[in-house]
Order: C-alpha cells, then structure tokens, then sequence
C-alpha cells in the first residue's frame, strides 16, 4: 500500500513538473514574434495563452486515481490537466503551434484540444465542459462500468448557469462525476470575493445534497486524499462530489495580461510556497527518492518535453484549404 | 421524388416520428432519448408516446428543465459511443442552451480535426398559428441554419419524417430535427390533412440534404418548408384553375440547401416566390434568393418573391397571428402579380 | 398590531379568492369554442393556458407585503401573483381574449403579462424572469429606496441556470430580492423527485450564503409570516432570501393536459385541504370576519370579476395590421 | 455621407467609445455599466478604460461570469428608469444568454403593447483574423439581424463608433452595439489605419439605420461591414489603378438595413458584391443578395457575388483562418470577373 502510495507521489511530481517545464518554455516561445511590440495574432503561437503554472496539484494530484477509461473535461487554460491525463505531448504541443500533425490538425488550438484516446477535451467556454463530463458518467453508468468523469473549472465557472444544471443533473442520477474547482482567486480580472456569494464552492454541494471538499493552501498531498476519496465514492456509484482547492495564478490571466488589477505582492508570496518544491522536498525527506534519482527525472522530463517542441516545430503547417474539411464526417 | 415503398400505411407525422424512434432503438441499444416529458406524457408534441412504456426508463429519460445540462451531457454520452437523441420541448427555448448546441455540439468534430463524433440527434419542435404568442410559436429555422457543423432539417409529410429521421439517428454527425406542431397529426390541434399519409412499416432511409418537388410545374417556381409547403400547395392548386402552373419544392433540408433541386427548377420556370414561417429578414427567403441571384441569374425573369414573417415578434391574437403568418391567399397574390412581369 | 395583522388576512382572503374565481370561470370559457374536440387553437381564449387554483396562497401572502413600488415578475402560471399585485383585471382579462383594450394590446396573452404600472410581469420561458426582478432589486438599491423586487417560480424552475446566477448576484449585491418558489410536486409530468436532487429548494440558500425558508402544507399563515420576516430583512438592506412553499396543483399542467403521469387519489386529498377554505374558516372562527360580511367580500369579488370578463368580451379585436406595431417605440 | 464636424482629434475605435460612454454617463446619471472586466482592467478589448476610476464601482460594475443573470438583470432595472448598458465579452459568448436577448430584451416591449421600455446598450466584441479560434472569433451578425426587436449596429470607424454609441444610448429601445476587435486601435493587435480616424470632441449623433457610401464608383458596388469595409476599401483602390471604379458601401446597421441606399447605389453600378466576416449561409451576403434580388432587380446586370466565411467553424491556425475570411484579394478577383460580364 506504502508502496502504491509512493509511487504515486511520484507519478504526481512528475505530471507537475511536466507541466511546469512545457509551461515555462511555452512562455518564451509565445513571445516569439510579439518582440518588441506585443501583438496577439503574430509569431509562432498566436491567439490566447492561458498557463496554468501554480495550479498543478488541482491537475495531477487527481488525474494519478484516473485511467485512461476516465474522462477528463478542461477549460481555457487545460494544459496541466492535458499533460497528466496522458494526452499525446507531441500533438498536443503541434496543436498549439498550429500544425497539421497536432491533434486537430491545427483546427483546434490551445483552448481546444481534444484526445479521445485518452478521453480529455477542453474548451474555451467558460462552464461549457461540465455538462460533456456529466453526459461521460451517464454513459459509464449506463454501461454498467465503474468508470468516472471529472470536470475542472475554474471557481469563476462555478458562477455559470452550466455549473448549477450539470450539478443538479449528476446529483439527481447519482452519477460517477466530480467537479474540481480550481480557485485561483481571479477570474480574470475579478477576484472571488467579487463574484462569488459564498466562500468556497464546496459549500455548493449542499444544494445538490451531495459531498463538498475543501483543499487548502495548494496542498499536492491533501489534494491526493481528498480526490482518492471521491474518486473511490464515484467508482462505488456512491455520487458525485464538489472539490474546491485553493490554488495559484502565478501568471497574468493570458500572456499579455497587464494584471494592473492585482496587489504585486500577490505573487511573490504564492511562489514561495510552490507546490512543485513542497513536493520535492517531501519526497526528498521521506526518502520517497533519492537527490540524484530527481534530477534523472527531471532530465528526462525535459527531454520529453522538449521533444515534443522539436516536433511541433519541424512539423508542416495545414494546407489553406484544409480549412474546409472535417465540419461533417 | 421518393420511389414509392411496398406495405404503406397512413400514419401522422407523430406516429412516424414514434415508428422511426422505435425502430431505430430496437435495433440499435446505444440509441437513448432526453428531454423534457418524454417519458410517461410522450412529447409535449407526440415525439415519443408510448416509448417509455416500451423501453423503459433507463432510455427514455425525462430530465429537469435544464437544457445546458441534459443538451450538454449528449456531448459526452456521445463522445463515449452512445446516440443520445434529446428534444428540446420547443425551439424556442434555444436560446438557454444555444452555447452548448453552436459552440459545442457543432463545433467539436471541427475543432478535434475529425478525432471527435458527436452523434447527436437535437429534436425540437417549431411553428404557430395556434395562438402560443411570442415565446412559443417560433420555427427559428435560420438561427440554426446560419452556423457551421450542424445539420438542419424540417420535413414536412409523414413519409419523410420518419426516413428522415432514421437518417438523422443513423448519421455520425449532429442533427437538429425539426418537426411543426401543425403537421404532427396531434388530435388537439388543428386537424389538416397534409399530417397525415402513407408511410412504409419498415425502416428506410431519406437524405438529409435533398430538396422534394411535391407538384411540378413550369410557369413559377414556389419553394416552401412545412407548413409554408403546405399553403403552397394550396395555392398551386388554385393557381392550376386559374391557368397558373406552380412548381412547389418543399424544401425538407435547411442546412445543407440542396441548390441543384432550386436552380434546375429555376432555369425552367424563371420565376422565383420563397415562402417561410421563419422571420424575414436574414432567413430562408434570403438565402434561397441570394443562391439564386447569384447562382441562377440568368434564368431569373422577375424580381424574386419574399414571403415571410415581417420583422416582428410572434403576437398573440389569432387576428394578428393569422396576419403575420403567410398562406395560400398571400402566395396566390404574389405569383398573379408574378406571372405578369 | 392586531388590527393591521387582521386586515392584511382579509385582503389576503380577498385576494385568494378573486384569483380562484377569475380561474374557475377561466376554465370554463377557456373551453367554449373547443368542444366537442378539443382544439387548442379554437375559441375566445386561444393557445395555452395554465391555471394556478390551489397555488393563491403563496401569492397573496406574500404580496400583501408589498406596494405598488415593489416589483413582481411571475411565470407562464401568473393569474394569482398578478391579481394580488392590482394588475389591471380588466385589462388582463382582455388580454387573454386578445382583444386591443388588453395589457398588452392583444400582443401578449396569457403567458405574457405586463402592467408596468404596479410593476407586474410575467414570462413563458422557465426561469426567464428571476434575473429580471434581479435587475430591479439592483436599480431600488442603487437609487436608494426601500423597495424589494420578489420573483416567483415553480419548483421546476430551481434547476435552471438562470436560477443559479440571478441568485448569486442578488446574494453577492446585497440586494433587495426575494425568490418565491412555488412547489407544486410538479414540472408538467415530471415530479420534484424526479428533478431536484434536495428535497426543497430553501436549502439551495446555503450556496448563497443566504436565508432559506420552507413553508409546509401550503399554509397561507405561515406564509404570510415568513414572508413578512423575508421582506422586512430586504427591506431594512438585510440581502435577499429563498422561500419555497410546499403548494397544490389542482388542475393538470394546463388545461387540455390528460394527466396520465399523475396518480388519480392526489388531488382529491389535496382539494381537501383547500388553503382558502381553510383561511374562511380561521377568519371566522378567530371572528376576523361573520359570516354575512364574507359573503358581502365575496359578491364583491364575483362582481369584480364578472365585470372584466364582461369587458373582455366586449372589447374590440385588434386589427390585423396592428400586429406591425410596437416593435420599437 | 457624415457632414464633417469642427474640432476633431484622432482617436482610435476605443477611446472614441469610451469617449461616448463617459460624455453621457456624465449627462445622464441613469446610465450604469454590467460586464466581466470592464471595471478595473477597462474591458478586455478596451470599450471601457478609464471609467472605473472616473465613476466608480457604483456606475461601473464589473460582474461573475453569469451573463443570463447580469444581462437579464438589465431588462429589470431598464423596466425600473436606469439605462443599462451592458457589455457580452466575446459576440461568441452568446449562446449562453441568448434566451435572454432575444425572447425578453427583444420581445418585451412588443409583448406589453408598447407599455414597456427597455433602454439596453448590449456592447460585444466580434471578429477574427488574431487566431483566436472556433469559439472567440465569431461575429455572428446574422444571428443578432434575424431576430425581430433589436437595433443592430456594427460601425467601423471611430467617428461612426462615437456617434452610433450615443445614438443607441439615448435609443429608448435595445440596440446591440457591435465593435470589431481590429477596429478598436488597441496596442497588442494588429495596427491597422482604419482603427484610428478624426473624432469630434463634443458629443453627437449618428442613425441606427443609414449605411454609409465610404467610396463613390460608378462600376460596381461592394457592401461590406467592419473589417470587410476596410478591405473593400483596400479593393477599390488597387481596381482604380485598373480601371475599375469601385463604390463601397459601409453597412454600419446589421438591423434594419438601409436598403434604400444599397438599392440606389445598384441603380447607378448594376453589379453588386457583398463581403462579410460572418458565416456564409443566412448571412449578410443572403439579406443584401435578397433585398436586391426582390426590389432591385431591374438594375442588375450580372449575378451577385457573395464572399463570406464558408459555412465552417474558424479555424485556429494562421494559415487556415487567413483562408476563409474574405480579404482585398478575394474581392478584387471577383470584382475584375464581374465587371466582364
Ligand atoms: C461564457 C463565457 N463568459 C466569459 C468568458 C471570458 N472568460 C474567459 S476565462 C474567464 C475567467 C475565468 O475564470 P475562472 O473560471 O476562475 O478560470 P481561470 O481563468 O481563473 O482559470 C472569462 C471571464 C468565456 N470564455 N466564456
Ligand atoms: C426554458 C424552458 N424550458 C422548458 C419550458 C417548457 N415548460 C413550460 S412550464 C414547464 C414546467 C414548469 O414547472 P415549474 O417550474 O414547477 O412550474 P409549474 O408549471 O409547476 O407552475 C416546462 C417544462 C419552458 N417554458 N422554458
Ligand atoms: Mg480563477
Ligand atoms: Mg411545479
């Protein structure tokens, strides 16, 4: 059991740190073309880029209890959640360059990334992906499997009419479903407090008479209990369960944000507290693994990560006329 | 025009919107059903009598009045190898769920570079002329019809609602079916014989995507859909005792539009009268035309005839519905004026 | 105290029952023209109809707690709510005929009622009209006043998303709002148990982080006073609340409804227990009102009512061309 | 055209809303703002910067993501004496509100006889071209014309963008003001010459519903809207220096169209193409094609051209978006086949 355990943190330090590394480099590579003057439509990877660097427990400390039978609904900033489901990196990351060999062969996007194999999709609709996730767990349910279906939004999502629908829904079919909710404090540039009626979303959960949890301060452990607990309730057809995690925006809402709305200090403080390290240095303490062991990791992590660039990269952009294809099947 | 089946009987447009759900499930378990009171009521509209009994609970599904939330979830149900067909109970309502059918149900086979099916089939019914007012009498055709990545259709006679239907089930991507209240046989409303007509027992199969001639002609062409193929006929028939020969498509497919079928009758007649239940400005009067002065120029002779719901709300009076709402009179006056040119 | 209190119970009585009779002689003329097959489409009074006799007490008990600078949004059920707020009779009752004396000039009818002056309106899209009273509650507070804006659905209205956001606002703002939910067990065929995944709907407040009311057995005294409590609280800038009143639906969803999916002993065990009857009796037995003087109120209220149905008929139908008009001002 | 007014100054399509907006906020303190961002940040594509710290978080209101709950909400304090206006994000946003726009906001005053009025502004970003996607790079114009009951405007210029803006303002009914993103001179998009234009200090009006001849020609007319006016534009100019003389026609009014001055223009061209950035079918190309098919007729010499986006969902990469938006190029080639024929 230990065992599992550890190997599971693992598998959770791994997916964050993934994501942090693709991330971090997505950020350069998106200013790319936008030098000196800013400008949204130009360089390699154009349009919106929401990262989610801060915010890899919510993903990964839930996504290592899923398989790839499980279902994984994301929203405008999917990455963290993309890379620890299992989707495709090379693809995915050629989707985001905008290439014919990404996953929608460069129809998609960053906000649209879809990988059957591995059951993830997101979207750019705010509140939009919850009902797909909701008609997932119908269909496990129906089917008679012990497969689940989790949606994460962002906690300004749990302010839409698709959150309360979906929720009142998967409620009243007792359905494998969890909401995660990844609160970040901003939506955009309207912090919770100003949009939100109650101080966490967990309270929700008692209007649709099922569980609600609260995990605080970013915690990757506690993040891991709590969404085995639900994700075991959801396999038992015990019912669906409302997560709230209190995580961090280190970043602008996009690249470009001037964020003239957020405390400077804001920042600072949270990284501080980076849930990456605080993994790290726990594994370290626990002799989960060992100094050496984690920067072999890591290597590989980068390797990993790089490749997929490199991929992108070298990968042909569509033909004009591609653009015409794939509306019907 | 259909080739004509073995073994017909005359069912109303209800009961072979029941024969085609029926069948379709039988042979295929994935197929389930969603909407609002759908299960022991049967439709609002007949869409579903008799199938809860019949199929159960598991699959015919009566939700909450939540249509972002049970529309929504087809997506999922689909993605996962299921064939949710849903209802939303009137047209009308598309506006609370109208993200998830544009953005999302049309969207999603595009945007995944075809990784993505979503077979979907989106029930609903349209059409007034019974006094529902502003809020329930809509058909809205061409709020559908403008975007991408979903099919549109609105058959008229019993016939092709039930190959229609079957088509739009059996299709891997996303159909809207629309179905007029009127033409449903239902025996609460007005009673109209176009509602009622033969229908072949077994399954078949009717494109999505082809236009019907339902009388031809050669000195006008009349194109309708549902209920305004209906008053065409009428008025066609009319036209004949008055040396007038109509041709009347009833168009049957409102996305895609089967241009062939309207430009061929087009160089033939020269003449064009387009008539919807559907508001006028941007709907199916102008995108017919705008295929036509585009597309068949040189046949056309005469300014094309617009007949439609001028721009206003649906009002409630029978006077004043009656009023905004084209018929037979207002199509007969159009081609007579027409003819002369 | 007293006398107040004893009045406003008359007024209520009087309002319950203005209601019950402008409905019994409703479905009656609704049915003229319709016979002996029923035709939606034919007779004086085309088109859907929804009646609402065993529903008056949520409405009068309620509205007696408001003025004329109050505003009221209702649903495709609204004759109770619009009698109680003094909406013209007259005028409404036209309306229904579709006649151009009516609210609405014969545009609207039945489902869509509005009477600016004592600010009533009413919708046929589920849900539709709670953001609207929201809207009006954010305007009282934003010029100061002490008005309150109460908006009333059905149980089967609680899982829609504008449910959701408009009571996350009001709940947010601080507003001046009161969400009335009449709960009749049904949503046309499909029961409460078969939509909502609480058992009431008052504890859907607690996602708001507001005050949530029940009302049992359709009690017009227990709604008289929870809802002086709710309107006094909005009042006095205390925020907004949720009541649901445990209600009965007398009849079927609208008229011409076979209520085949309702078990047949339902009605008759709730006619039993009629809320104005019941009020009759309490008024009399606490000597409130004799027996001679309720018969006086109640030829007063048929008189009322015979006199705008009588206008109604008499009234001239609009012209056809009219239907032009009034799209813009 | 505009008669030109003194003391003017260069403005971009956001500073000349923003201008408008806070010109009449000042003069009528019944007006108030609802939408996400647009408090502090100033409004994602820059419709109200600056106001929150000119007015307050009282006037200026930013909001939860809930549009069915704050752009409903309008229609209630409308109904109460204020004059909301309100701002959707993204136009692709809609569905999500869509119930509430179009059968409340639209349909209210019609439904209540004329007894209710709803002063609503509702403010939306549109338009592509910056690789935003399936789901932000929408104008979805048609979707707004079709609906009975709303004034719909999508002006291009910033001079057009100030007086329409005040004009809806002041309009006792709904108006949707559309801004195209490329058009509002922001600093991380595109620079574009058309988004910057001599702005009248003063406030002033412009009609809802008159089109502007932006270019006089005599061999051909070219309607367009927003980005595809500046394109036409771009057209005309390289047609000149072949010989081709070009009028464009800025549509400025999606709702109610000013027919009267596409339909002169045709009398005088007798070759009409319409451009737009919206999907093809029921479209803008679909209305003007119509209007001029049925009361212009007799003045056509050759088919119309439409240019429009085919019907798919934008796509994401650079190379296909820049295929299926219409640009100078398109409208030049089809110009040079026209004027042949
Ligand atoms: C229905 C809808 N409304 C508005 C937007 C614009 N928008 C995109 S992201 C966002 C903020 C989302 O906040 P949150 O849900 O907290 O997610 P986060 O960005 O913090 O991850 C908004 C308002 C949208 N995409 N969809
Ligand atoms: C958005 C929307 N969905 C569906 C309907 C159809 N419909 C009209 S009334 C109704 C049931 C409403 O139930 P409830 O809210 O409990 O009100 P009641 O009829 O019981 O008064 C339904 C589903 C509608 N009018 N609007
Ligand atoms: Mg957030
Ligand atoms: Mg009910």
């Amino acid at each position: 059991m230990k065992h599992i355990y550890e190997n599971h943190l693992l598998w959770v330090y791994r997916a964050m740190k993934t994501s942090r590394y693709f991330e971090e480099k997505m950020e350069k590579v998106y200013l790319e073309g936008k030098q000196p003057v800013f400008n949204i439509g130009a360089g390699p990877v154009p349009g919106e880029m929401h990262l989610s660097n801060g915010q890899e427990p919510a993903a990964a400390s839930m996504i290592v209890h899923l398989t790839k039978n499980d279902t994984v609904t994301a929203t405008h900033r999917p990455h963290h959640q993309a890379i620890a489901k299992g989707v495709d990196l090379k693809k995915m990351t050629a989707e985001i360059y905008g290439k014919k060999t990404g996953l929608g062969k460069g129809k998609g996007g960053h906000m649209h990334l879809f990988d059957p194999k591995v059951k993830f999709s997101c979207g750019g609709i705010v509140g939009g992906g919850i009902p797909h996730a909701v008609g997932a767990a119908l269909a496990n349910k129906k089917r008679g499997t012990d497969w689940v279906a989790v949606s994460f939004i962002g906690e300004g999502a749990a302010n839409t009419g698709a959150f309360h629908e979906s929720m009142n829904l998967a409620a009243l079919w007792n359905l494998p479903f969890i909401l995660v909710v990844e609160n970040n404090s901003w939506g955009i540039s309207v912090s919770m407090k100003n949009s939100t009626s109650v101080s966490s979303n967990d309270i929700r959960a008692k209007a649709y008479g099922i569980n609600g949890y609260l995990v605080k301060d970013n915690d990757p452990l506690e993040m891991y209990r709590i969404s085995k607990e639900a994700v075991e309730r959801a396999r038992e057809g015990k019912g669906p369960s409302i997560i709230e995690i209190e995580t961090y925006r280190y970043l602008g809402h996009f690249q470009g944000d001037p964020e003239l709305y957020r405390p400077k200090e804001e920042v600072p403080i949270l990284r501080e507290k980076d849930p990456i390290e605080r993994l790290k240095n726990h594994l370290l303490r626990e002799n989960i693994i060992t100094d050496d062991k984690i920067k072999n990791l890591e290597d590989k992590i980068f390797n990993e990560v790089d490749n997929a660039y490199d991929f992108a990269i070298h990968s042909e952009y569509p033909e004009p006329e591609e653009a015409l294809e794939d509306v019907f099947c | 025009m259909e080739t004509i089946k073995e073994k017909r009987k005359k069912l109303t447009g209800s009961k072979a919107m029941i024969q085609a759900l029926e069948q379709e499930m039988n042979r295929d378990s994935n197929i389930f059903i969603m909407g609002e009171d759908i299960g022991k009521y049967g439709g609002i509209f007949g869409s579903t009598t008799g199938l809860y009994d019949k199929f159960g609970s598991d699959r015919i599904m009566d939700t909450p009045i939540s249509e972002t939330g049970f529309i929504g979830a087809s997506v999922g149900a689909a993605a996962e190898g299921l064939r949710p067909v849903v209802e939303l109970m009137f047209a009308d309502f598309h506006g609370v769920v109208m993200d998830q059918i544009y953005n999302h149900i049309a969207k999603i086979h595009y945007m995944s570079g075809g990784n993505v099916k979503l077979p979907i089939v989106l029930m609903t019914a349209v059409g007034g002329g019974y006094s529902d007012a502003a809020q329930h009498s809509q058909t809205l055709y061409a709020s559908f019809g403008h975007l991408p990545g979903l099919k549109v259709v609105a058959p008229t006679f019993p016939h092709d609602i039930k190959g229609m239907l079957i088509t739009a089930i059996r299709d891997d991507n996303p159909v809207i079916f629309m179905f007029h209240k009127t033409l449903q046989g239902l025996g609460w409303m007005d009673q109209i014989d176009a509602s009622l007509g033969p229908v072949p027992e077994e399954a078949y199969t009717i494109p999505l995507d082809k236009a019907n001639i339902v009388r031809e002609g050669k000195d006008v062409t009349i194109v309708g859909v549902q209920m305004m193929t209906v008053e065409a006929l009428k008025a066609a028939e009319k036209l004949a005792e008055q040396g007038i020969d109509a041709e009347v498509i009833d168009l049957r497919s409102i996305k895609p539009i089967d241009k062939e079928t309207i430009l061929t009758s087009i160089a033939k007649t020269n003449r064009l009268v387009v008539v919807d239940e559907d508001y006028y400005s941007y709907g199916i009067t102008a995108e017919i035309s705008a295929i036509v002065a585009s597309e068949g120029f040189k046949d056309l002779k005469a300014p094309i005839v617009r007949l439609a719901i001028p721009d206003v709300p649906i009002p409630y009076s029978r006077v004043m519905e009656k009023f905004v709402i084209p018929n037979a009179d207002n199509i007969i006056d159009s081609v007579k004026k027409l003819v002369k040119i």
